[in-house]
């Protein structure tokens, strides 16, 4: 089966990804599609990987994983003292800074 | 040192030699003329209130110093032969800007030697005169200084030996007028009339500005060596001839108050009258004469520019004498009456070197018997408590007699009683207005004849009306006047001028002496063949002349004189126009001055919101474009999401049509 | 360009170990190493003695960093297999980042701003508004795990502007990315808006890195490695499919537009800024920048060198919106840190016009440019932080007013910047200005420079309206207070000052450091 | 062959000078002042030393020293004079000493008796009131910014004050008598950083007449800005912040505008000569031989144009000036009008000119259509006005007409004429914006209308006044004479119809001179407080004696500035291939007429 196709996927997650990160509220949501984005470059990575049939595309893919592990702690982190101070974790409750 | 171009310019082939001798011996000292009163004016201008007690001395006797010296060179002219009589010294370099190469230079000769001793002269004696007019006045000092400045302007305007250097003087004498006309500043009055008077003049010099560079593209000189040479030779094409004689007549009429320029010289009597009697008629207002003069060689070369000449003078001679006819103001009378006298001068210039000569004659004359009648006008003011309604006069001569003898010689010369100087030149002028020939001699003849007439009729009326009749003012009273002789400073110049007045003339016409003087600048006047013989043309003369005594005399002696004149409402139309200057002030209002207002209103405006307003538009705009642009930052972290991706839709779209085309 | 012979050996044996050449990678591992040790030391050592030792630590660190990188220099070579480019453009720009750094860490380790103990918070896990919080407003602590965070981030930049291979450049885009976003929620005061600036760089950032990631993946894909080399390599040859290669090419540029907050991706830099505390404000204004710049010129240059026709008109666009969009929208703000936010967005546009230039000229200029605009914004934005009112800094405008009357050296330093800033001749801003302008007329960029050049005149405006509000308006009644106590503000303040005025006097030394460093040019 | 490097000196004097000015405590103010005066007398005496020392006859620039600078783009520190750029400078260091004399009280002192003298205006209800509106009408919505920013209290006063300076543009706050916003005390204003600001604004007009390297003179043409902003914003007039301020921003942006413009031909022209010469230079000398290609002349000679034309200013680029002047102090309205504008003039001739003369040719019938606009319209607004520095502006506006027609008429009396012009307008326009300065440092206000029978009262003033006013007219026997009828004769050879047209300016000239002159001095005295004013002081005196000498001096004797301006001026038309036209019937072959295009620079005297 044509690899290419995976390719058609990967996009379509990345999209939705996108989709999620501007029509979503809630942070740790956004944040998912986020995270959802990656993974889909992930898939896009394998399959380059598979076309081109070398490793390296594979190996890329556990970096971002990492990268993205990473991102995570980070995210929360934020994401969490914002919401202790705001009991809210929609991002249109935080707009002090703004014109 | 360079050679002096004038001799060069002889050597020219082609060109007529016009050969003015380098200035020696007494002559190299002929700068002194201008430079003693000029020394004076700045004494007693950077000297301050210390020279406030000998202003008056010092003025005085820098003036006469510059008319001794007058004399002195005069005489020393005498000596010389005819045509060796121009000497031009050259003092240094002006203006040098390679091919543009002008001088300060002088230049004595048969013309400029007689108006410096009419200016040094008459100037002198009014500076005495002024001595006592202006005894109460706080500025005395000033008054002299100025008188002196405009002495010097004059001296450079007549002496200069190249264009530029008369232009310098042409607008310094419109300074000194000006700073004299205004010289009771805190009358309105004055200082309107004083603008007035300069800007008037500067549209002629505008004029004199203009020829002069024209001359410059043409010959590439303004000396008057090197124009005249070129001139004279022809080498100078008729229409720039033309042209430059126009613009040079443009500036006579501003200086000289010629129609259509007439309008600021009577307004010009604001100033104090020994002002009036030297600059408004004596000297300055006779510039444009000498202009014309001078400049015979382009004229002579253009005869569509002289017959603008005669038929300014002419249509002046009139415009003066009809006005002259309607105003009360004595000094006012007399101003119009210059203004025709003047119109009677161009005339005559305008005829070509038949009239050089006769046009300088009566300009002379005229400088005596005018300054006279001022000065006696002015005695008669003095002492009337400055009341210059001639309504308010009458009876004057119990009481100032000298002043109405002086005034009186003065008064008969510029009508023309026979054996007076007024007698010898102007018939004179009408005589060659008839020998001109054909349907335009009758014309301009008649027309200067008329004026002889109408001449009488207002001077008689200004005669009878100050000095005889019933006294129409009263000893007692609020208004009451004390008339009085004036002090010996202010009688004597007025006696001597009168002097003047009634044998000039005929010192400079008998055996033709001027017009001999005068033969090898002004050229000779051919007698042509005479339309009447002089006998006819005299007699006929003072039959007009008597015809208008006549018409004043029952009018204003036989018949009592109101105090007030009739009002508008109730005088003929020509009388209604008269008094209002022929509708030349109104005239220059409604074409110049009111559209110029408007339209330095409109500008005022355009610049503020118009240009201005594209600036502070701009700026506005950038200002609220920021002011909407900001608005978009709107602080939800998903709209910034969505404009980026916006942005990077744009960045891959546009690549990819990149890679597409 | 000759590649380092121990690279061919690499390609040319499958089956080795990848050498690593540690002398050459020293600047990067001692920074990275100071960092391990700054949180070792944020682990052990006690409360009172943190204060002291990390900020010594990471000077100290960015110093020996600093000699490793002269020690370097002429250095041309790629290392680790590939992975990291060490050239003279490269060295230039690592030692860049390590002044700017060093000049951040003066102002993050100022405590003689007020009674409390400088610009960092307590204790972030505090919540604002709580009790706690109002202390810790003056407490004498700080949250000192900030240094760490610099170092290491730091080292990110560092390795961006190094790394020769899109893997290692997204890695390196993550470790600087990350610690500023912690960075940005430190701030001791208005913790709301540290908080919400932290939350916005965080999650836009992370968007961007995605789009970023994405165009990793389709490089590779087109090329079958994400090496630059390799890259430029495989644009010349046929039979590939260019439509990633397009896609790649635009998706990593939108990554790093962002980075750099080129319009339309810079909607996060004015509230970042504004939000962050000013220390790591100056820091970022400054250094990002630079390092953003760096991995943009390599990308550019190297690895899609051979589109640059394609790319062209991409680039002039976005420089014109960024230029207008920065100048237009600075003319209404404000808040100071917000205006001098869309003056960095302007800049930012400046340098594109340099880069539009596609030449040696453009690239010197731009490492000129970076050079002159991070001495001087980190000078201003520490002016920024020493105008004070009760509650924090004065960062309104309106406060400024009258400030020349009060205290006029603080005042007319402050305008030298803006006046540099708004690139006044005798000021390094004209320089830098005048260098990336003239590459890119030289590159028949010249309708671009016009543009530049109006955009510099509307910019010039609200640099003046400051100057303007400071010398011609008469003193507020109650109005902010100037700090004389703090001696490294000062510090910082009169190097980029300094610097500012020297590199517009006597620029010639610093552009041959730039010339050389251009026309030896990437290794690849 | 001299190797004093004259103009170095009188570069580092001045600068040194502002910076040890600048130095003083506040309280110092008498020794700044004495510092200020004792240094720029000192320029004074070497830039006459300067002159002596100048050869004019030889060819080329004189003085010249040349040193690397900025290497990489072929920058170097290069000075050199020639006739025209001398004489410039020799104004420059002419009139700075009389500025600083003229401003002795006006920083401290001056201004409190002048606010003595008139009635105290009531202070505007809200400090922040006045500006804040001007910001509202400036920007769209800068009022709502104010009203939506958080904090809309000090917002509304940020925003406002905000609007007010750096929106001002958009809308000139109503130039009152009445105070706007905050009513300021002198007391807030610096001596010694007001007499810095005077030298190194010397420094930097030396600076840009001596440069012979593009890069060096764009350098001080910027330069020469900051110190001029400060003078207008920090010390124009007190009760009038909001005006000055608006008036300091509008002048600098809008000169900054030009100058940019300007920057990217200078760096365009760099360019050009990297790709004809192989290494880019600045060198003018260099540049001055390099072919450009019509095209390419053209736009640049539009870059270099709009920046001079805006600082001159011709016709369509002036709105700045009367701002400028009416706002800045007495001095630096001297200073601005009398030689910071001549560097417009100065640029066209010395850069549009020569680097361009193809464009030049080509551009010439728009400037001269500009010029002959600028002169009348300059003339009428003039005549329009009823402040009296707003007057004097205008007035300088129909000057910088007569002198762009006579630096394009292309021959050597317009050329000459023009640049003696400058010199001349700077004295002449100086002397009148002095004056004026006087009377409203006298009686508090620049409005005509409080004005009217002064003669009466102040006549030394009032002689002054006339004076200036009559070389400003270009009376002759004053300087100005002499320059304007050489540009009008020289225009006319080239161009009759132009010249004509121009030559009926000089009647509008005597209108608005005249008629500012009856409205201020003569007449009755309708205002009962203009009785006590009291007459030219001392040190008044001794500000006008030098003006008023040289006013004089030069018109009777222009020959030596002639002598120095017209090598130069001739050789620059020479080069770019401009001859006189001959007159057409040349009256005889005396030296006078030989033809100019034969004489070279100094050919003969």
């Amino acid at each position: 089966m044509n690899p290419a196709n995976y390719l058609i996927l990967s996009a379509l997650l990345f999209t939705i990804g996108t989709v999620g990160v501007l029509v979503r509220r809630n942070a740790i949501v956004v944040f998912m599609s986020i995270e959802l984005m990656l993974n889909a470059v992930n898939l896009t990575l394998v399959t380059f990987s598979r076309i081109n049939g070398t490793l390296d595309g594979q190996i890329m893919a556990f970096f971002v994983m990492v990268v993205a592990a990473a991102e995570v702690v980070i995210g929360l982190a934020i994401i969490l003292s914002i919401f202790r101070t705001r009991r809210s974790t929609s991002v249109d409750d935080v707009n002090l800074l703004k014109y | 040192m360079r050679v002096e171009p004038v001799l060069l310019a002889a050597t020219e082939p082609g060109n007529q030699p016009v050969h003015y001798a380098a200035a020696s011996g007494v002559f190299s000292l002929s700068w002194l003329l201008i430079v003693l009163p000029l020394a004076g004016a700045a004494v007693l201008l950077f000297g301050g209130r210390r020279t406030d007690r000998v202003g008056h001395i010092i003025g005085t006797l820098t003036a006469a110093a510059s008319f001794v010296l007058g004399l002195v060179l005069f005489a020393t002219l005498l000596g010389r032969d005819g045509d060796d009589r121009a000497l031009s010294q050259h003092l240094y370099s002006w203006i040098p800007v390679n091919g543009f190469q002008v001088d300060v230079g002088l230049l004595v000769d048969q013309l400029s030697i007689v108006f410096v001793l009419l200016i040094t002269g008459v100037g002198t004696l009014i500076h005495i005169y002024s001595i006592g007019y202006m005894a109460h006045d706080p500025n005395r000092r000033k008054f002299f200084a100025y008188m002196n400045l405009f002495l010097a302007s004059m001296l450079l305007l007549v002496l200069g030996n190249n264009f530029l250097s008369l232009y310098a003087g042409w607008e310094l004498v419109g300074l000194s007028s000006f700073l004299l006309i205004k010289f009771w500043e805190d009358r309105p009055a004055a200082a309107t009339a004083a603008n007035k008077a300069f800007y008037m003049n500067r549209v002629g010099d505008v004029g004199l500005a203009l020829a002069i560079m024209f001359m410059f593209a043409t010959v590439g000189s303004t000396s008057y060596a090197d124009v005249f040479g070129a001139a004279a030779a022809g080498v100078i094409g008729y229409g720039t001839l033309t042209a430059i004689a126009l613009l040079l007549l443009l500036a006579a009429c501003g200086k000289s108050g010629q129609f259509p320029l007439q309008a600021w010289l009577p307004d010009a009597m604001e100033g104090p009258t020994p002002i009036s009697a030297l600059i408004h008629a004596a000297t300055m207002v006779t510039a444009g004469v000498y202009l014309i003069v001078r400049a015979g060689p382009i004229f002579d070369g253009t005869q569509a520019a002289r017959t603008v000449v005669v038929i300014i003078g002419a249509a002046t001679i009139l415009i003066g004498c009809v006005i002259g006819c309607a105003y009360d103001d004595i000094k006012k009378v007399l101003a119009y009456s210059t203004v025709s006298q003047i119109g009677y001068m161009f005339l005559a210039v305008g005829l070509g070197p038949a009239g050089y000569a006769l046009g300088i004659m009566h300009l002379l004359a005229h400088g005596f018997f005018k300054a006279g009648l001022f000065l006696g006008a002015g005695s008669v003011i003095h002492g009337m408590d400055d009341d210059q309604d001639l309504r308010h006069y009458g009876g004057l001569w119990r009481y100032m007699p000298i002043t109405w003898v002086t005034f009186g010689l003065g008064y008969l010369a510029i009508i023309g009683f026979p054996g007076l100087s007024g007698f010898f030149t102007k018939d004179r002028i009408i005589e060659t207005a008839f020998d001109k020939g054909g349907t335009s001699g009758y014309l301009l003849g008649s027309i200067a004849l008329l004026g002889a007439g109408i001449t009488a009729f207002y001077m008689t009326r200004l005669f009878l009306m100050t000095f005889h009749g019933k006294p129409r003012w009263s000893s007692e009273g609020p208004a009451a006047k004390h008339p009085h002789e004036s002090p010996v400073s202010m009688t004597g110049p007025m006696i001597v001028l009168a002097v003047g007045s009634v044998f000039a003339g005929g010192l400079f016409v008998l055996g033709h002496s001027l017009q001999d003087w005068l033969e090898p600048v002004a050229g000779t006047g051919v007698e042509g063949v005479h339309t009447f013989s002089p006998v006819v043309l005299t007699l006929l003369t003072l039959v007009v002349t008597a015809g208008g005594f006549a018409g004043a005399y029952l009018r204003y002696q036989l018949r009592p004189v109101e105090s007030v004149a009739r009002p508008d409402t109730e005088v003929s139309l020509v009388t209604f126009a008269a008094r209002h200057d022929l509708f030349a002030n109104t005239f220059n209002e409604t074409v110049a001055m009111r559209p110029g207002q408007y339209l330095t209103r409109f500008l005022v405006w355009l610049d503020l919101v118009g240009i201005d307003g594209l600036v502070r538009g701009s700026a506005a705009a950038i200002g609220g474009l920021s002011g909407r642009m900001r608005r978009l930052q709107t602080g939800f972290v998903r709209s910034y999401a969505l404009s980026m991706l916006g942005g990077a839709v744009l960045v891959v779209g546009a690549l990819l049509l990149v890679r597409a085309g | 360009m000759s590649a380092d012979p121990t690279v061919l050996l690499a390609q040319t044996q499958k089956i080795t170990p990848p050498s690593i050449e540690y002398s050459s990678l020293s600047p990067l591992l001692i920074v990275f190493v100071v960092a391990l040790v700054g949180v070792l030391v944020d682990a052990f050592a006690p409360r009172g003695a943190r204060r002291v030792i990390q900020p010594v630590l990471a000077g100290g660190g960015f110093i020996a960093a600093l000699v490793a990188v002269a020690v370097l220099h002429g250095r041309h070579a790629v290392l680790a297999s590939g992975a990291v480019a060490i050239d003279a453009p490269t060295l230039f720009m690592q030692g860049t980042i390590l002044v700017f750094a060093l000049l951040s860490v003066l102002l993050v380790a100022e405590r003689r701003l007020d009674s409390s103990g400088g610009a960092i918070v307590a204790s972030a896990a505090i919540t604002p508004g709580s009790k706690g919080s109002t202390a810790q407003q003056t407490s004498a602590d700080m949250q000192t795990e900030a240094y760490p965070l610099m170092v290491f981030s730091v080292t990110g930049m560092m390795l961006f502007v190094a790394s020769n291979n899109l893997l290692v450049m997204f890695v390196a885009l993550e470790i600087l990315s990350l610690p500023l976003y912690l960075l940005c929620g430190l701030a001791r005061r208005r913790r709301l808006l540290s908080q919400e600036a932290a939350m916005k760089y965080f999650l836009l950032g992370a968007f961007s890195s995605a789009f970023f990631l994405y165009g990793v993946a389709f490089a590779y894909g087109f090329a079958g490695s994400v090496e630059l080399g390799k890259i430029a390599d495989a644009v010349g040859t046929v039979g590939k499919n260019d439509l990633y290669l397009y896609l790649s090419l635009a998706l990593l540029a939108v990554g790093l537009f962002f980075k750099i907050g080129a319009a339309p991706f810079h909607s996060w830099t004015p509230d970042v800024y504004q939000g962050a505390p000013t220390p790591v404000t100056a820091f970022m204004a400054a250094g990002t920048k630079v390092a953003a710049f760096g991995a943009l010129l390599r990308v550019f240059y190297i690895a899609f060198g051979g589109l640059r026709w394609d790319w062209r008109p991409v680039l002039w666009t976005v420089a014109i919106l960024t230029m207008v969009v920065g100048a237009v929208l600075a003319l209404t703000q404000r808040d100071i840190k917000r205006m001098l936010a869309y003056s960095a967005v302007a800049h930012a546009g400046f340098l594109l016009v340099g880069l539009a230039g596609t030449n040696t000229d453009g690239l010197r200029g731009s490492m000129f440019y970076l050079v002159t605009y991070g001495f001087t914004t980190i000078a201003a934005f520490a002016v920024v932080s020493l105008v004070r009112t009760s509650d924090g800094e004065a960062s309104d405008l309106s406060q400024w007013r009258g400030l020349g009357r009060t205290s006029p050296l603080l005042a007319g330093t402050f305008s030298f910047l803006l006046l540099a800033l708004a690139g006044i001749p005798l000021t390094s801003g004209f320089t830098g200005k005048f260098a990336v302008f003239q590459a890119a007329i030289e590159g028949d960029a010249t309708p671009l420079v016009v543009v530049a050049l109006v955009c510099s005149a509307i910019a010039a405006f609200f640099y003046v309206r400051v100057i303007v509000l400071m010398f011609f308006s008469e003193p507020l009644a109650e109005g902010p207070v100037v700090v004389t106590r703090p001696t490294l503000t000062f510090a910082t303040v009169g190097i980029g000052t300094v610097a500012t005025l020297v590199l517009g006097v006597a620029p010639q030394p610093l552009l041959d450091l730039a010339n050389t460093a251009a026309t030896s040019g990437f290794v690849r | 062959m001299n190797t004093v490097p004259w103009l170095t000196i009188l570069l580092i004097v001045p600068a040194a000078g502002a910076v040890v000015v600048a130095a003083l405590p506040r309280r110092h103010a008498t020794l700044a002042k004495q510092l200020a005066l004792g240094i720029t007398l000192a320029v004074l005496v070497l830039a006459v030393l300067a002159t002596f020392a100048y050869d004019p006859d030889k060819a080329g620039f004189q003085f010249g020293q040349s040193y690397d600078w900025i290497s990489t783009f072929g920058i170097s520190y290069s000075v050199g004079a020639d006739g025209i750029s001398l004489v410039l400078m020799l104004l420059a260091a002419l009139l700075v000493p009389v500025v600083v004399l003229s401003s002795w009280d006006e920083v401290d002192g001056g201004d409190a008796a002048g606010t003595g003298r008139v009635p105290a205006p009531a202070p505007a209800p809200d400090a922040g009131g006045s500006p804040g509106q001007v910001g509202d009408g400036g920007i769209g919505g800068a009022g709502g910014i104010a009203g939506a920013g958080a904090g809309a209290g000090a917002g509304g006063v940020g925003g406002g004050s905000g609007g007010g300076t750096a929106v001002a543009l958009a809308a000139p706050p109503v130039v009152t008598a009445a105070a706007p916003a905050q009513v300021a005390t002198p007391a807030g204003r610096s001596v010694p950083a007001f007499f810095a600001l005077l030298l190194a604004l010397e420094a930097g007009m030396i600076g840009v007449f001596a440069a012979t390297d593009v890069f060096l003179f764009y350098v001080f043409f910027e330069a020469m800005l900051i110190p001029m902003y400060f003078l207008i914003g920090s010390y124009g007039p007190v009760k009038e912040q909001a005006q000055r301020s608006y008036a300091a921003v509008k002048f600098l942006v809008y000169s900054l505008l030009g100058g940019l413009l300007m920057l990217a031909a200078v760096i365009g022209l760099y360019v050009v000569s990297a790709d004809n010469l192989g290494h880019g230079t600045f060198d003018f000398a260099t540049l001055r031989q390099m072919e450009i290609t019509p095209g390419v002349q053209k736009l640049l000679f539009l870059g270099f144009f709009v920046a001079f034309a805006i600082k001159a200013p011709l016709f369509p680029f002036h709105t700045w000036l009367p701002d400028a002047g009416a706002q800045s102090p007495t001095g630096g309205a001297v200073l601005l009008v009398g030689v910071l504008d001549k560097v417009g003039t100065f640029g066209l001739i010395r850069y549009c000119i020569p680097l361009f003369p193809d464009a030049a040719d080509y551009f010439a019938p728009l400037v001269l259509g500009l010029a002959v606009v600028g002169i009348f319209y300059g003339a009428l607004l003039a005549i329009g006005q009823r402040d009296m520095k707003r007057l004097v502006a205008y007035t300088s506006l129909a000057h910088f007409g007569f002198i762009a027609l006579g630096l394009f008429a292309f021959t050597s009396q317009a050329g000459t004429g023009a640049v003696l012009y400058m010199v001349n307008h700077g004295l002449s326009t100086g002397l009148l914006f002095l004056v004026v300065g006087f009377l409203v440092s006298r009686r508090g206000t620049r409005d005509v209308g409080a004005y009217g029978g002064l003669a009466k009262v102040t006549p030394v003033l009032a002689g002054v006044f006339l004076l200036a006013g009559l070389s400003s007219l270009a009376l002759p026997g004053t300087n100005s004479f002499v320059s304007e009828f050489l540009v009008l004769v020289g225009t006319f050879t080239a161009n009759k119809a132009l010249a004509i047209v121009a030559t009926c300016g000089i009647v509008l000239a005597a209108i608005y001179v005249l008629y500012l002159y009856q409205r201020t001095m003569t007449g009755p005295i309708v205002h009962e407080e203009n009785r006590v004013l009291h007459d030219l002081g001392l040190r008044e005196k001794l500000v006008v004696a030098p003006m008023v000498a040289l006013i004089v001096a030069l018109g009777v004797y222009p020959k030596p500035l002639l002598d120095i301006i017209r090598p130069t001026v001739t050789a620059t038309y020479a080069d770019i291939g401009k001859s006189d036209p001959a007159p057409t019937h040349p009256a005889a072959a005396h030296p006078a007429s030989v033809h100019p295009a034969s004489v070279q620079p100094g050919g003969h005297s």
